[in-house]
């Protein structure tokens, strides 16, 4: 018996899929108006996704009745593309909406030539509504090409600038993203050799683990891990953000490369669950601490605003990589390594925003100089300095609720016995220390006494949006229950 | 003697031999792509790469007695036209960034912390500047 | 009723002590000091026997009554206090800081009064400390390096009594579940408390070894100062003895003895060194010194013969008064060198309050000190001791000799510079001191007709060969000493005996302090060989990410990881 | 959650006008005045009303799902209220104090925000009402203190921010693992008077040691156990008011109350003796104690050496609840009014000679109480008080924590007493001296600020009025300990609550 609101879901998703696409499509017709368009396409598709969310939520708490499979244009699987709905997208649906908004607002005090509009808005509504159909597609190969139209756009928004160190940087991480794309393309092809079919849901019923499972993931999983900058293949990340306009660092680290985590996710979730073992786990692990003091060693080392949030963004997956070993012992684990993702996201994209509007005041982000900016804007220190204690994991932000989660989670394997489970605790415990010492690095200096300036003035919205998104960031903690149930309501998984 | 015969015969049946190329392909494209320092190779090799995948995915379409699976030539075309447009556009940028430094090779990363950083939002605030002005004015009076 | 009675006598000093403090410089107030005593003076008076007050929200509960001991110390302390003061208004006259004095004065006043008024162990100790510490500001009034020097060894032997006291408090009231001292004194504190009550109120009653505070302040503190120092405060420490120690009818041989042993000790060493010296303060401070051992020794009697502890102690008490009276006059005696004068009368007189309180101190009949020697001696007659503490009675009386030799000396020393009253006699000053040398006639009446219950004396006790021939002793010796040896500007032993050594120890410490002392509080940086590290870290950590930065590394990390994966999935 | 719109209230008086003044320009003086003020006020009537309440028996409970299984509880009970009202009372003085102190320098928006936040916490700590709750204001404590410690922005300053940071956030982790070891062994229980792990004992003993030296690790470093309190002498770069306040009432006062609430609430004193948990503790205590004596003996600056006396009398605290006797415990708690009191005091005065007179060491104080009268008596009372004086305050802490020795049946603890006073004196009295009897020659160089300039007082009216306030205070708590709503009374009811057996004061 399903609820009267449930049947509205797939309508619902296939026209958020239909929402977000058109308004790219009109604002790409349309350059003039791209920005108006792009802000009400903003406004609208946020609405949309918040109401799908609040449907989604109503039609629970069963799992079976809120996730939604839909088949475009009624070809069902295997032949036809299905849109899917459950708990983790729609988390992570809600995340993009909540995250995106924030940065088109921002978009409007930050770009303001009217040539630079006419780019920026119609690549960055391609790359949201790229992230939607990623989050909703179900299938292996849809999943391909999502991937490459974010990271098409993404990369044609890191080039933006149009500088040689940003087109350089736009070229390598294009370079990377293909060969990643290409690899999660062959692993995609094999499955589909060995089982015939595309679909997720399909495949996770067919697989078992055999060689060519084992290839395919293999190859897939690689690809990924170079596409979400996962350590040690991370090296992209600091070169294309370090020219990229601020909302677009903030899009990349919040959106783009959790994208591609949640691949990792769902694939090892679901199709490749099979294959896991033990020391697959420690691997990553040992990867996932490699991640946290390489990242942070480096964001300890670098001397530029962005360059020293971007490594951070490579030391904080550290976390999600360490959360790995943590869910082959408890497989619950998952939930809270998305609700890592998603708190690690919005604060993230707030440090961005504010180290863009710095970088804005003072015409550069060389930490050494910021001093007399920082001084005089409170503001903006207060949500860099907000946004640094969720990444801390410090009370009272969505940060420390999902660090007390995972250390409970990683206790747990301690206390059931495995030995290795020390390391995973040690590295979350002390993930946090470097974490202050990178923020406090970042915020010190306005602390200092000396000369005060201003600097450039800024819009508002560049001044308001970091602080209200750090809020949210630091707020997060309180969505900590709803968040994990509503990704309870993923069929399928633990 | 049979038996190499038979092996030979065998290697050759395409639900083999396609994907065997394939991995090959991949792996040399994956070999240009490291060695290679012109940004055009590294693009040839990531198509050989490309190219590389789809003839495993034809192998896999041709598996088996029969028409060939229409899915999967249908997917490999879909994959074709993504890799067309997406070498086109890395092409657009080389050529960009040829333009600013004079040869196509990457500028080595990562940024060195006193690279001048030119910023888009700089050049005419006063597009928006009424509001900026006065929040700035609230500012310098703080 | 009595609550407010009992309290005001602490109070009213402590209100003035305030007054003086917030608005220094009106003359009014200064007159009013000597005053702040009668309150005291009138309880000690008038007081109905068993006054008594319980403030359950004071501190933890505290009780104040006044007992017959309280009662004497009462009256022998205000009444002091009050001739003190008296010749204090004059003889601080022209000090520019006299309020600072006076707000001393009248805090220390208030610390003596009161914690002769307390009953329990918290009170006394409140009292006691809060005496204890403003005394300081008297001994070093004269800002001279000598009164830096007898101050500083006086706040350290103060200090270290008022934590042996707050330990032995502590002790004992865990003993006795309670902090009455009546319930203290029940519980018989034994061991460590025992000792610890015994040395932190020894220090204060001037016990041997702790005694050498006295010689260094007496002579430094202004001539009142001395006088209730000397009258008045150490009595503090006796009457902690008899509040505290357990003295009951199962008596306390051991501790009986050494107390013995000590007060003779200190009543002989006293005049040893006494004798000596050459200023007449100091002179008096041995003097006292040896006083208080006298009385240590009666204390120590009443721990050793049980069934006269009644007796006793009220001797004890009686002598208690009757030093305290004597030398505080003695002490004023000090303060009136110039005031030396030209009439014939006037000159009778003056050598009358000179001579009367030394002549009751070395014990002449009919003085106060003939009645409490013989009331101190009575009981020994009776009882009989064993071993070495048989001759006690017979030491008792030969102290009286060296009391009467180290007072000549005192005379000797003191009539050297005396000079005659240029501008007129100064009467506040006469009358406080002639009223406290009359006393020592008046002290001997007064026990006669008002005898005290536990004590019933008869005129006999007035007089007796064992008080004449030691004074006779005394004199001969005096005579001998005086033809014989010749005198020095320079004591032979130096003022403060042991405090040369206690000062050694001190410097040393002083000394160690300043080389230990602490780096200022500023966060220290880091060293320049830690900055270079952290450059050398940086460099080497970006030349590490350009490396991984290289294609080929990329590429070979690439595969690298894609072995690892594939392999770790085929460990499984 | 019964009336937990109280403990709401009483957490946002502070919260919301902090907040608020964050978002103030600078040179609204007179509206940032009026909020901190009127937040100070609103807390000290609610948390009259909340005492009034609790002494009724009212229960006062918020809690609010963080996440499945685990709330964030605010309650009220007597040992919360007696850290409530402490600090809710010392914060409307301090702020009395910084309103003057800092008046007429830079960057008061943000050091009032901090400030209000910092108290916030503080609030939070002692009306937090299981482990977690403790932890989340026990780490918006340390970064609510950070900017204060900082204030100053001198190089000395961020450094010693640096250090603060360090000791704190790494302790903070190890509480935190400590605290979510702890409820995955026993489940997220509130604070329960006897403690709630009593099941555990046999089962897990070995882990229980474990987790109580992690947790006094965690606490210690706030509470400046010994080896663990660098941090804190060197935090006096701070103004005077936030040395104050980190020494009075918040962070160090916060980790002493985690070790109480972890020894009465958590383990309970019977298991904690049981598991020969509490002796290591008193050890360390005694060791403390001593060695801050010692060290503030070596200094001569005055404020170092008030933060080396922090460091030994804050054991004190410890000490008398590892006692686990109902009279140590008193002693203990007690001392959390008691130290709370005098040692801001003591601070304040500090922070006047240095504002008014510009003297920071103790060889310049001579002849001080002749210029600033008020203020030295002030510091005599708070300095006899940490010397344990009657009728001061510190001398019912020392009496309780030495008959509760006995009562443990330790006497040693007696002697360590005895030998801290003995050096308390020794490095209290010759400050006390020098001012009232020492002699200055040359004339005062007088206000290096402008605002302590010429006025009716020895010093603008808002540095002295809180200084003479807690010195009276700190006479008529001890003078009046007998009163049933005095701390000594109120902690009495406290521990004949805990220990079910009459506390009876001597």
């Amino acid at each position: 018996m399903i609820p009267a609101n449930a049947e509205w879901l797939p309508a619902g998703s296939a026209g958020l899929v239909a929402l977000s696409l058109g308004v790219a499509v009109l604002a790409t017709a349309w350059p003039r108006q791209a920005h108006r368009i792009g802000l009400l396409g903003a406004l609208a598709v946020t609405a949309w996704v918040l109401g799908l969310s609040a449907l989604f939520l109503h039609a629970g708490p069963d799992p079976n009745t809120a996730a939604t499979r839909i088949a475009l244009g009624g070809w069902e699987a295997p032949l036809g593309l299905m849109l899917q709905l459950d708990g983790l997208s729609m988390t992570l649906l809600v995340l993009t909406a909540v995250v995106a908004l924030a940065t088109s607002l921002y978009s409007l005090g930050y770009v303001h030539d009217r040539i630079e509009r006419r780019q920026f808005w119609p690549l960055w509504l391609w790359l949201w509504a790229g992230l939607n159909m990623l989050f909703l597609s179900g299938d292996a190969f849809n999943l391909y090409i999502t991937l490459e139209v974010v990271s098409l756009a993404a990369v044609a928004l890191v080039a933006f600038t149009g500088t040689a160190a940003a087109v350089s940087g736009a070229v390598r991480y294009l370079l990377v993203n293909i060969l990643g794309s290409l690899s999660f393309l062959m692993g995609v092809v094999l499955l589909f050799g060995e089982h015939g079919v595309l679909d997720l849901v399909l495949l996770e019923a067919r697989t078992e683990a055999g060689p060519t499972e084992r290839m395919a993931a293999v190859l897939m999983t690689a690809g990924l891990m170079l596409k979400a900058a996962l350590f040690p293949l991370h090296v992209w990340l600091a070169p294309a953000h370090g020219s990229a306009p601020a909302p677009v660092s903030a899009v990349l680290s919040g959106l783009v490369v959790t994208g591609s985590f949640y691949l990792i996710l769902r694939l090892w979730m679901g199709v490749f669950a099979p294959l896991t073992t033990p020391a697959f786990g420690i691997l990553v692990g040992l990867l996932g601490v490699g991640a946290l003091i390489w990242g942070s060693l480096q964001a300890l080392r670098a001397g530029r605003l962005k360059s020293i949030v971007a490594y951070s963004t490579v030391a904080q997956f550290g976390y999600l990589l360490v959360a790995f070993p943590l869910m082959l012992v408890d497989p619950g684990a998952w939930r809270v390594v998305v609700f890592f993702a998603v708190v690690h996201a919005l604060a993230k994209a707030s440090v961005f925003l504010a180290a863009g509007t710095l970088q804005h005041a003072a015409g550069h982000d060389r930490l050494a100089e910021l001093g007399a900016v920082l001084r005089a804007r409170p503001r903006t220190v207060f949500a860099l300095g907000l946004a640094g204690v969720s990444l801390m994991g410090l009370p009272f932000s969505g940060g420390f609720i999902a660090k007390y989660l995972l250390l409970e989670a990683g206790l747990g394997t301690v206390l059931a016995g495995s030995l290795i489970g020390v390391l995973w605790v040690l590295a979350i415990a002390g993930g946090g220390l470097l974490a202050a010492a990178y923020v406090l690095r970042m915020v010190a200096s306005a602390f200092h006494r000396g000369r005060r300036d201003v600097g450039e003035a800024v819009s508002p919205w560049m001044d308001w949006v970091p602080l209200g998104l750090a809020t949210v960031a630091a707020l997060a903690g309180l969505a900590g229950t709803l968040t994990l149930n509503t990704l309870a309501l993923t069929p399928g998984a633990p | 003697m049979n038996g190499l015969a038979e092996t030979v015969a065998h290697t050759l049946a395409p639900g083999l031999l396609y994907p065997t190329g394939g991995a090959i392909l991949f792996a040399l494209g994956l070999y240009g792509l490291i060695r290679r320092h012109h940004l055009v190779l590294r693009i040839l090799a990531l198509n050989i790469m490309g190219s590389g995948v789809f003839m495993v995915l034809l192998g896999v379409a041709a598996r088996g007695e029969g028409a060939p699976d229409p899915v999967a030539q249908a997917l490999t075309l879909t994959g074709i036209v993504v890799a067309v447009s997406a070498t086109a556009f890395a092409l657009a940028l080389v050529v960009h960034l040829t333009r600013l430094t004079g040869h196509a090779v990457m500028l080595p990363g990562p940024p060195d912390d006193d690279a001048p950083v030119e910023d888009i939002s700089r050049e005419a605030h006063h597009a928006d500047g009424g509001p900026a002005e006065s929040s700035a004015g609230e500012d310098r009076s703080a | 009723m009595s609550g407010v009675l009992l309290l005001a006598v602490p109070l009213v000093p402590l209100m003035l002590a305030v007054f003086i403090g917030l608005r220094p410089g009106r003359a009014r107030l200064n007159r009013l000091v000597p005053w702040a005593a009668l309150p005291g003076l009138a309880l000690a008076a008038l007081a109905p026997p068993g006054l008594e007050a319980t403030f359950s929200s004071l501190l933890m509960g505290t009780h104040l009554a006044v007992d017959p001991t309280g009662r004497a110390f009462l009256g022998l302390t205000a009444g002091l206090w009050l001739a003190a003061g008296l010749f204090a208004l004059s003889d601080r006259r022209d000090d520019p800081r006299r309020h600072r004095f006076y707000v001393f004065w009248l805090l220390a006043l208030a610390g003596n009064l009161g914690l002769i008024l307390a009953q329990d162990a918290i009170a006394f100790y409140l009292f006691f400390s809060l005496m204890s510490l403003s005394a300081y500001g008297l001994v070093i009034h004269s800002g001279k390096p000598e009164a830096w020097r007898a101050g500083r060894i006086y706040l350290i032997l103060a200090v270290i009594g008022e934590v042996f006291l707050f330990a032995g408090l502590v002790l004992a009231a865990h003993a006795a579940g309670q902090s009455s001292l009546a319930a203290v004194a029940a519980a018989r504190p034994e061991g460590w408390a025992q000792v610890l009550l015994v040395l932190g109120l020894g220090i204060k009653a001037g016990m041997l070894p702790l005694h050498f505070w006295l010689p260094l302040a007496h002579p430094a503190a202004p001539v009142p100062a001395s006088a209730v120092l000397s009258g008045a405060m150490i009595k503090a420490g006796l009457l902690g003895w008899m509040r505290l120690l357990p003295i009951d009818a199962a008596g306390h041989a051991a501790l009986g003895e050494a107390l013995v042993l000590l007060g003779l000790a200190a009543a002989f060493l006293g005049v040893a060194v006494g004798v000596l010296q050459v200023r007449p303060k100091t002179i008096l401070a041995y003097s006292s010194i040896s006083q208080m051992g006298l009385m240590t020794t009666g204390i120590g009697l009443a721990l050793l013969l049980p069934e006269a502890r009644g007796w006793l102690l009220a001797a004890v008490t009686l002598y208690a008064v009757h030093h305290g009276l004597a030398k505080g006059a003695l002490f004023l005696t000090a303060g009136m060198q110039r005031q030396w004068p030209v009439a014939r009368p006037a000159r009778a007189a003056f050598a009358l309050f000179t001579l009367l309180p030394a002549l009751a101190l070395a014990g002449l009949p009919f003085t106060s000190g003939a009645l409490a020697k013989n009331a101190l001696k009575e009981p020994l007659a009776a009882e009989a001791l064993s071993g070495w503490l048989a001759h006690t009675e017979w030491l008792l009386t030969l102290a009286a000799a060296g009391t009467t030799v180290l007072l000549l000396r005192f005379l000797w020393r003191w009539r050297a510079d005396l000079e005659t009253a240029t501008d007129g006699l100064d009467r506040p000053r006469w009358w406080a001191w002639g009223g406290l040398s009359l006393m020592a006639l008046l002290l001997p009446l007064a026990t006669l007709l008002a005898g005290p219950t536990a004590l019933p004396l008869s005129v006999h006790d007035l007089y007796g060969s064992s008080l004449l021939w030691p004074v006779m002793l005394g004199l001969g010796l005096a005579l001998l000493a005086w033809r014989g040896v010749r005198d020095r500007e320079t004591p032979r032993v130096p003022e403060g005996d042991l405090a040369v050594l206690a000062e050694a120890a001190w410097d040393s410490v002083r000394r160690t302090r300043r080389r230990l002392a602490l780096p200022g509080p500023w966060p220290p940086r880091i060293p320049a060989r830690m900055r270079a590290l952290r450059l050398g870290a940086r460099r080497r950590l970006e030349a590490a990410e350009r490396m991984l930065t290289r294609w080929e590394t990329i590429g070979l990390l690439f595969s690298a990881a894609m072995l690892g994966l594939y392999l770790t999935l085929l460990a499984g | 959650m019964d009336g937990g719109w109280l403990l709401l209230a009483i957490l946002f008086s502070s919260l919301g006008p902090g907040i608020a003044i964050f978002f103030l320009p600078e040179h609204r003086q007179g509206l940032r005045t009026a909020l901190n003020l009127g937040g100070a006020g609103t807390k000290l009537a609610l948390v009259g009303v909340l005492l009034a309440g609790v002494l009724r028996g009212d229960e006062y409970r918020f809690s609010l799902p963080l996440m499945p299984g685990i709330d964030l509880v605010l309650a009220a009970d007597a040992l919360s209220l007696l850290f409530a009202s402490l600090s809710a009372v010392l914060w409307f003085v301090t702020t009395v104090y910084a309103i003057g102190y800092l008046e007429g320098s830079p960057r008061r928006s943000r050091f009032f925000g901090f400030f209000s936040l910092c108290v916030s916490a503080t609030v939070g700590i002692a009306l937090s009402g299981n482990l977690i709750t403790f932890l989340i204001f026990y780490e918006i404590l340390t970064l609510a203190t950070w900017p204060l410690v900082v204030h100053r922005g001198t190089p000395a300053a961020l450094r010693a921010g640096r250090l603060y940071l360090g000791y704190t956030l790494t302790s903070g982790l190890v509480l935190f693992t400590a605290i979510v070891w702890l409820t995955l062994l026993a489940g997220a229980e509130g604070f329960t008077p006897g403690g709630y792990l009593e099941g555990l004992a046999e089962t897990h003993a070995v882990t229980l040691q474990v987790l109580f030296v992690l947790l006094m690790v965690g606490f210690g470093v706030k509470a400046a156990l010994v080896p663990l309190h660098s941090w804190l002498p060197i935090a006096m770069v701070a103004p005077a008011p936030v040395s104050a306040l980190l020494h009075a009432v918040a962070v160090v006062k916060a980790g002493a109350f985690g070790i109480i609430r972890v020894v009465n609430d958590v383990y309970g004193a019977e298991l904690a003796i049981e598991l020969g948990l509490t002796a290591g503790l008193l050890v360390i205590a005694a060791v403390t104690i001593i060695y801050g004596s010692i060290q503030a003996l070596r200094t001569d600056d005055l404020k170092q050496r008030l933060a080396f006396s922090t460091v030994s009398q804050v054991s004190y605290i410890i000490l008398g609840v590892a006692l686990a006797g109902p009279l140590g415990v008193i002693g203990g708690l007690v001392h959390l009014v008691h130290q709370g009191i005098t040692k801001i005091t003591l601070f304040f005065c500090a922070g006047n000679f240095a504002e008014t007179l510009g003297i920071h060491r103790i060889s310049e104080l001579d002849g001080v109480g002749r210029r600033m009268p008020l203020t030295m008596l002030a510091f005599t009372a708070g300095a006899l008080g940490m010397i344990g004086l009657p009728p001061l305050a510190g001398f019912v802490t020392k009496w309780h924590l030495g008959l509760g020795a006995l009562e443990a049946g330790m006497p040693w603890i007696l002697g360590v007493l005895v030998l801290s006073s003995l050096l308390n004196a020794a490095y209290f009295l010759p400050p006390v001296i020098r001012g009232w009897l020492g002699e200055r020659r040359e004339p005062w160089h007088e206000p290096l600020q402008g605002h302590a300039g010429p006025t009716r007082f020895e010093t603008h009216w808002m540095l002295l009025f809180p200084v003479v306030f807690t010195a009276a205070l700190g006479l008529l708590v001890g003078l009046f300990a007998g009163l049933g709503l005095s701390p000594l009374g109120w902690v009495s009811l406290i521990v004949q609550r805990d220990y079910s057996l009459p506390g009876f004061g001597l």
